[in-house]
């Protein structure tokens, strides 16, 4: 159709004194970016296919490549940049919508960024971790009004059931079909290794995994795959989706193509059919109807599971997690709006939703202010980047993390943001037996763990220098938290004060 | 012993090992100086490539009952008291009885035309190159039954 | 300056307290004066205060309310709603002595009142029991009367504090005049306070008074917590904090004190191992259930109330605090000095583990 | 007299195999070794390369020089044995000295075969090739004026030949069969070997014979009359069963014994060129003069001499011979149903009896020929593999994952 105007965003840098023609850019590249010419004798490069998965770079056993930003600009202009009207020209060769992936890109605020954390001075220790019991473990679930106890003083009163961590920090849903089993089966090992828990994600539960149930959130989304009594009670909790902080509003779409075999017996869906997820629920039009989803989950699983409603960030996100809390759940997940996906339209991706950091405050808040927080255990997620994250996350009032984007990057992602491609070059984003095979779920796993492992330790560290030693009294102890940069109006809703206040 | 195996699930077949392996024993301390002479140096493993993206690398199995050293005919092959087997091209003629003897196809004949082969390069006990530069644990140098 | 309530002034201090386990009213007021005296260097004049037990042996099932008033018309405006809301049964000028170190005391009285809850509709809540309804009083009085503040309501107990070093305070206070069972004594030393006099510690709430030295790290999530139960963290120290833990869990979920030490100074996960299964369950629970309780960073508290003492460390022991015993009287002090200063032959002194709780109940007849 | 708990008559692949096979089971027991030939052991294939100026003496050694030190292995090189007296378990020496022993192993090998040519016993410069002692000879002789006429076509014949070739003026090979290296190509494999060594100069005299041999000329069958310098006699050889037969072993095409390398005499074991063992490729007993197989019968005789029951079965010939640059590969049996691929200039015949592969012949530059090799060894059924892409590249990957996996993922 006429010229096209999209011209290459990367150029391909090889360096010919390094390059040894071993071709293996050329086998690891999905893209089909290189290949070898036998006139030249010389590696080529066609640039327009590279999404700068930067796999050949890594694999290049000489050095030899680096993938870098084409410098062809268009004319500047500070209202249209190029980025804008690229997708103009993109949407009209396509007449389609704008897809993407991973985490909103854009550039917004990052109030975890404008946050910092205090330590003690004289007047109160630091505890140091390596000396003294430096305690992470939480419990997720509702919590009794009081504690009754019988004459001899033992506990009478019984606990809603509850998930128990050795960390605050969960993997969060990511469904299989979305990323490949092998990355299902790291994410399920080192949750299990570590005393936390991972999550299914709306794709269902393949049964080889069902061994890790205990370490295992198992997802119930509006496409309901998977869905039946032994998933439901093969997890450790079970989550309702009602949201996604990457798209808001919006359901999801796996192409046929994503459906194989094993994916289609574990989502129960015939093999090669799309995978529509609907934006509603079509049996929750409202809160009520919410309630009679969470207790008939319970109904299901007799009590023995706690329920996770997970919401996108919206702009009233206080009102609706208190609606929530008073609809039995035992558990609120919160997915701010930089949270992952495998595809998302980038419009939907990148203007809705709002930054995780304000509406956990929020909710906090206004859960304590109308007495019902002990009704609900906060989780979120959302672009949750490091340890300091987490401990921010939990002062301001949150009971633990869920990180996606994090781990996925542990295990190689390099967030070229093209998922919904399926030509993941990682093994991750992808069905495609010769790439999933790539991503070694040993090698994930160990992966996987350390990085929990590292965050822990900084946590702890992090704590020490606070002068706590057990992560329950960080939990919304803003009094740890300073602002820097921020305006009144953001101060007041993070409820914390200035540096220097 | 410690020999090295292959877990063929994981071999993506990127063919890094023959290049790893072939610079491990060139001689040369940097991999580019090693392919860029006129004959490059030739790897001793072999990764097969079949149809549906089956992939493995085939290497010495420094076999317990080894026919390639049985039927040397110069004793140029010989079995060291931990099991690796070795080859001295100082007495290697270059027949290649070797060669026919071998179940897995693990010797090649080098540019000189002696026979070359994997002797596992441990020493100060690093893991054989193939296996250091794996990308995916395809594979790997431990103990087996 | 801001002042408490304004803001949150760090601060390190000594504590004592005596206690007979008979509950005999044989402890003079000097005694705990002379305790604390001797701790002259924890303290840097911003602050002393003590309280007693059993002293209003006549007015004993009163409530005793201590109120300092900035004014005439605070003093007027709080006694008119006492009025509405309780029968004064008797009141007065708590008698004081011209201390020269003390200086700009406010207006000290004390009323002995009994709480009438029919007429307490008319203010918004209705309360459920007496204590509740005291409860709310001092809360409203506090909060809304400007330049009237209750700092001691128990019943047969007084709290007495003042800006100064705690023997100033003492002799002010004419303690020597006082006989009670059991004392508890503070000195403060702020980092940077405007001193106020309602500032100074013990912190009282109905017959629980709390001396405290530490700072805690766990302040901010114990108080939003705690603030979820109509508790008004209006001075945002530790003290008052920690007593409105303490009354929230003895008081409104009835836990005893024993139960009390192993939520706010809980064991470590790694000590669970090595208990009996029923324990560790018991204490897992309360871990779970209140988990914003605990409280971290450094403090060794003394809780008094009717019935006795509690002596609690935070659980690493970040703050010194030792016991000792002679006969039926228990003494407890940040230093053994405090102690050895008013009782030379103990029959034993030790320092506590951290959150290992001391508790004296007293033994009375018929009790 | 001296006793021995082990004595090895022959110091070639099966003797070395013997030792080897001895040692392993007894680190201490006695052994001696016995050899015709003065030398320490050398491989005997390697005279050619010998003459050929391909290889020093030195490495021409077969084990290294503290082998027999190394071994506790007394010997007695240049000394022949005269006599086996097989119930009094004693050997008679040529230097009179008698030696008692308790297993005794015979690997005596082969001695070539001189057919009766007239005047070949008074002929001048003639030799065998099977020797070093041969090979010396011919070596002093040998000068770019000299002519060069080889009689005997075979493995032997042509390994003389490949080496004297470029040394020498001409060079005339005659052989009564109508092509060359009879034994393991066929008559089209034959003649393109024999147009290769044509090209590098050699002069082929097929369905041809020397009626006689008078005063350095022969006189050929077909008339023709060859003047020479060196003459070479490699018909063949046969397995040297002369002692044995003095000593009444059971001999047929070689010294009989069963899997154990036992002969019929209790206590005396024979291994190598002079037995005759089991051909698995062609089903039949026959007398192989290779020497993989000769040293994995000494060893394996060794192992049951030193009491380790140990049984050698998997035998079949297999041949790796160097031409002037071309390279040909051969194993088993080629009497099969042959199916041949051709590439380019090579040349690849597979002979099948059934499913099963029973030998092979491979002409070219080749790589891991051993795969096929090991498919007659394990006498692999080929209907459960990808024969035809086997046939193309030796590979594994013809093989299901569960084969690839004993094969790569399990211990040897």
């Amino acid at each position: 159709m006429g010229i096209d105007l999209l011209y290459p965003k990367y150029e391909v840098v090889r360096n010919f004194d390094r390059c040894i023609t071993c071709r293996v850019c050329e086998r690891q590249c999905a893209n089909e970016v290189h290949s070898y010419d036998p006139e030249l004798k010389k590696m080529v490069a066609d640039e327009s296919k590279c999404v700068d998965c930067q796999r050949c770079v890594a694999l290049c056993p000489t050095r030899a490549l680096k993938i870098v930003e084409t410098d062809n600009t268009f004319k500047k202009n500070a209202n249209w940049k190029q980025q804008t009207i690229e997708e103009v020209y993109r949407q009209a060769g396509s007449g389609g919508v704008l897809l993407s992936s991973m985490g909103n890109p854009q550039e917004y605020p990052v109030y975890w960024d404008k946050m910092l954390i205090n330590a003690s001075q004289v007047t109160n220790p630091s505890i140091d971790p390596l000396r003294e019991p430096m305690e992470t473990k939480v419990f997720l679930g509702k919590k009794p009004k009081t504690i009754e106890l019988d004459e001899a003083g033992n506990v009478k009163t019984a606990l809603e059931p509850q998930i128990e961590l050795e960390l605050p920090i969960m993997f969060s849903a990511m469904s299989y079909g979305s990323i490949s089993e092998n990355a299902h089966k790291a994410l399920a090992r080192a949750a299990t290794k570590m005393g936390t828990c991972y999550n299914t994600g709306e794709g269902g539960l393949n049964k080889e995994l069902y061994q890790y149930g205990e370490h295992t959130i198992v997802q119930v989304a509006s496409g309901r795959f998977g869905v039946h009594p032994d998933y439901l009670m093969a997890g450790q909790a079970i989550e309702i989706k009602m949201g996604q902080g990457a798209k808001p509003g919006i359901g999801g779409h796996l192409p046929g193509r994503k459906i194989g075999e094993k994916v289609s017996q574990t989502r129960m869906i015939p093999q090669g059919s799309d995978a529509i997820s609907p934006a509603p629920h079509h049996d929750i039009y409202s809160i009520e109807d919410l309630r009679q989803l969470i207790f008939s989950l319970k109904e299901a699983t007799n009590y023995t599971k706690p329920v996770i409603v997970k919401i996108a960030a919206v702009h009233n996100v206080a009102a609706i997690a208190s609606g929530i809390a008073r609809s039995g759940a035992d558990i609120i997940a919160i997915d701010g709006f930089r949270g992952g996906t495998g595809a998302a339209p980038t419009r939907i991706r990148d203007n809705v939703g709002i930054p995780i950091e304000l509406a956990l405050a929020a909710v906090d808040q206004r859960l304590r202010e109308e007495k019902i927080r002990n009704d609900i255990s906060i989780v979120v997620g959302g672009s949750i980047r490091s340890a300091s994250d987490v401990v921010k996350a939990i002062a301001l009032g949150a009971d633990a993390c869920y990180i996606g984007t994090a781990a996925l990057l542990a295990i190689g992602c390099h967030l070229c943001r093209k998922c919904q491609t399926g030509k993941c070059n990682w093994g991750i984003a992808t069905q495609r037996e010769d790439l999933v095979k790539r991503l070694n779920p040993d090698i994930a796993t160990k992966r996987l763990e350390n990085l929990l492992t590292a965050w822990n330790h900084e946590i702890q560290e992090m704590m020490g220098g606070m002068g706590i030693n057990s992560i329950e009294a960080l939990k919304g102890n803003r009094l740890m938290l300073r602002g820097i940069g921020l305006s009144e109006k953001e101060l007041e809703i993070l409820q914390i004060k200035h540096a220097g206040e | 012993m410690k020999r090295i195996y292959v877990n063929e699930e994981w071999c993506l077949g990127c063919h890094l090992c023959e290049y790893e392996c072939a610079f491990a024993n060139s001689g040369e301390t940097n991999i580019v100086k090693a392919f860029k002479r006129d004959l490059k140096p030739i790897p001793r493993l072999h990764v097969e490539d079949a149809e549906n993206g089956i992939h493995f690398a085939v290497s010495c199995r420094q076999c317990e009952v080894p026919y390639c050293v049985l039927g040397c005919i110069t004793g140029a092959l010989s079995r060291d008291e931990q099991g690796v087997i070795h080859i001295d091209d100082n007495k290697c003629i270059g027949c290649r009885t070797c060669m026919l003897m071998c179940p897995y196809g693990a010797l090649t004949i080098n540019h000189n035309k002696t026979v070359t082969k994997c002797e596992l390069c441990t020493d100060n006990n690093q893991e054989p190159a193939c296996v250091q530069n794996c990308p995916n644990n395809a594979i790997v140098f431990e103990e087996r039954e | 300056m801001l002042r408490e309530g304004e803001i949150r002034i760090p601060s390190g201090c000594a504590i004592s307290g005596i206690i007979d386990r008979k509950g005999r009213r044989c402890l003079n007021g000097q005694k705990i004066v002379d305790s604390i005296a001797i701790m002259h260097d924890r303290s840097n004049g911003l602050g002393g205060g003590f309280a007693g037990y059993g002293i209003y042996p006549e007015f004993a099932d009163l409530y005793a309310f201590h109120i300092f008033y900035d004014s005439m018309e605070a003093k007027e405006a709080c006694e008119r709603y006492l009025d509405r809301y309780f029968e004064v049964v008797s009141y007065g000028i708590i008698p004081t002595k011209n201390v020269e170190s003390i200086q700009d005391a406010p207006m000290i009285m004390r009323y002995f009142v009994n709480p009438l809850l029919t007429k307490a509709k008319s203010i918004g809540k209705v309360p459920i029991n007496e204590e509740t309804f005291v409860v709310q009083t001092v809360f409203y009085i506090n909060s809304n009367i400007d330049g009237a503040y209750i700092f001691s309501n128990g019943k047969n107990m007084g709290i007495f504090k003042a800006v100064g070093f705690p023997e100033d305070v003492g002799e002010f206070y004419r303690l020597n005049e006082y006989d009670g069972y059991s004392w508890t004594a503070h000195g403060r030393y702020p980092t940077n306070t405007p001193g106020w006099w309602g500032g100074a510690h013990p912190f009282g709430l109905l017959d629980y008074s709390i001396v405290h030295n530490g700072e805690i790290s766990s302040y901010d999530a114990n108080r939003r917590y705690i603030e979820m139960f109509d508790y008004k963290c209006t001075l945002l120290t530790d003290t008052e904090a920690i007593t409105y833990i303490i009354d929230f869990l003895n008081r409104k979920n009835n836990l005893p004190f024993e139960d009390i030490a192993k939520i706010i100074a809980a064991p470590f996960w790694n000590e669970l191992e090595h208990m009996d299964p029923t324990e560790a369950k018991k204490i897992k629970t309360f871990r779970n259930a209140f988990s914003s309780l605990l409280i971290t960073g450094p403090f060794s508290i003394i809780c008094g109330f009717t019935d006795g003492i509690m002596a609690l460390n935070d659980r690493l022991k970040l703050r010194s605090m030792v016991v000792g015993e002679k006969d039926d009287i228990v003494y407890l002090a940040s230093e053994e000095a405090a102690i050895r200063a008013v009782c030379q032959d103990l029959d034993y002194i030790r320092a506590p583990k951290g959150g290992e709780p001391i508790i004296v109940r007293v033994e009375r007849e018929g009790k | 007299m001296m006793k021995k708990k082990y004595v090895i008559i022959g110091n070639s692949a099966a003797g070395i195999g013997g030792v080897t096979g001895i040692r392993k089971e007894d680190k201490t027991g006695s052994i001696l070794l016995i050899s015709q030939e003065k030398y320490h052991t050398y491989s005997r294939p390697l005279i050619s390369y010998w003459l050929q100026g391909k290889v020093t003496r030195e490495n021409m050694s077969y084990r290294d020089d503290h082998f027999y030190e190394d071994n506790q292995c007394e010997t007695r090189l240049g000394v022949a044995v005269t006599n086996i007296d097989a119930d009094q378990k004693q050997l008679t020496l040529d230097n009179g000295e008698t030696v008692e022993y308790e297993k005794l192993l015979i690997s005596t090998g082969s001695v070539p075969f001189v057919p009766p040519i007239k005047g070949q016993k008074e002929a001048q410069n003639c030799f065998t090739f099977t020797t070093m002692k041969a090979a010396e000879g011919i070596k002093e002789l040998l000068n770019e004026q000299s002519r060069v006429v080889i009689l005997g076509a075979g493995l032997i014949g042509l390994k003389a030949a490949e080496a004297m070739i470029n040394q020498c003026k001409s060079l005339h090979v005659i052989d009564l069969a109508d092509k060359i290296l009879p034994s393991i190509l066929d008559s089209e494999t034959a003649q393109y070997v024999k147009a290769h060594l044509e090209e590098k100069g050699m002069v082929f005299h097929l369905k041809t014979q020397i009626d006689k041999i008078e005063d350095q000329k022969t006189f050929l069958s077909d008339g023709a009359i060859l003047d020479y310098d060196i003459l070479v006699l490699a018909v063949g050889t046969r397995p040297a069963t002369s002692l044995a037969e003095k000593a009444e072993l059971k001999t047929a095409r070689g010294i009989v014994t069963d899997t154990q390398q036992l002969t019929s005499q209790a206590d005396i074991y024979a291994a190598g060129d002079c037995t005759m063992s089991y051909d698995m490729s062609a089903e039949m007993d026959k007398n192989m003069a290779i020497l993989p197989n000769a040293y994995m019968q000494g060893e394996v005789a060794g192992l049951n001499m030193a009491g380790k029951a140990t049984i050698f079965e998997k035998a079949f010939p297999i041949n790796s011979l160097g031409l002037l640059g071309m390279h040909i590969f051969t194993a088993g049996d080629l009497n099969g149903e042959c199916k041949s691929v051709t590439d380019g200039e090579d040349i690849k015949k597979f002979y099948f009896k059934g499913n099963y592969l029973k030998g092979f012949v491979l002409i070219g530059d080749f790589v891991r020929p051993g795969i096929y090799a090991n498919l007659i060894r394990q006498q692999t059924d080929c209907s459960t593999i990808d024969m035809e892409t086997m046939m193309k590249t030796p590979q594994l990957a013809a093989f299901n994952h569960n084969e690839r996996f004993k094969k790569l993922s399990v211990a040897h």
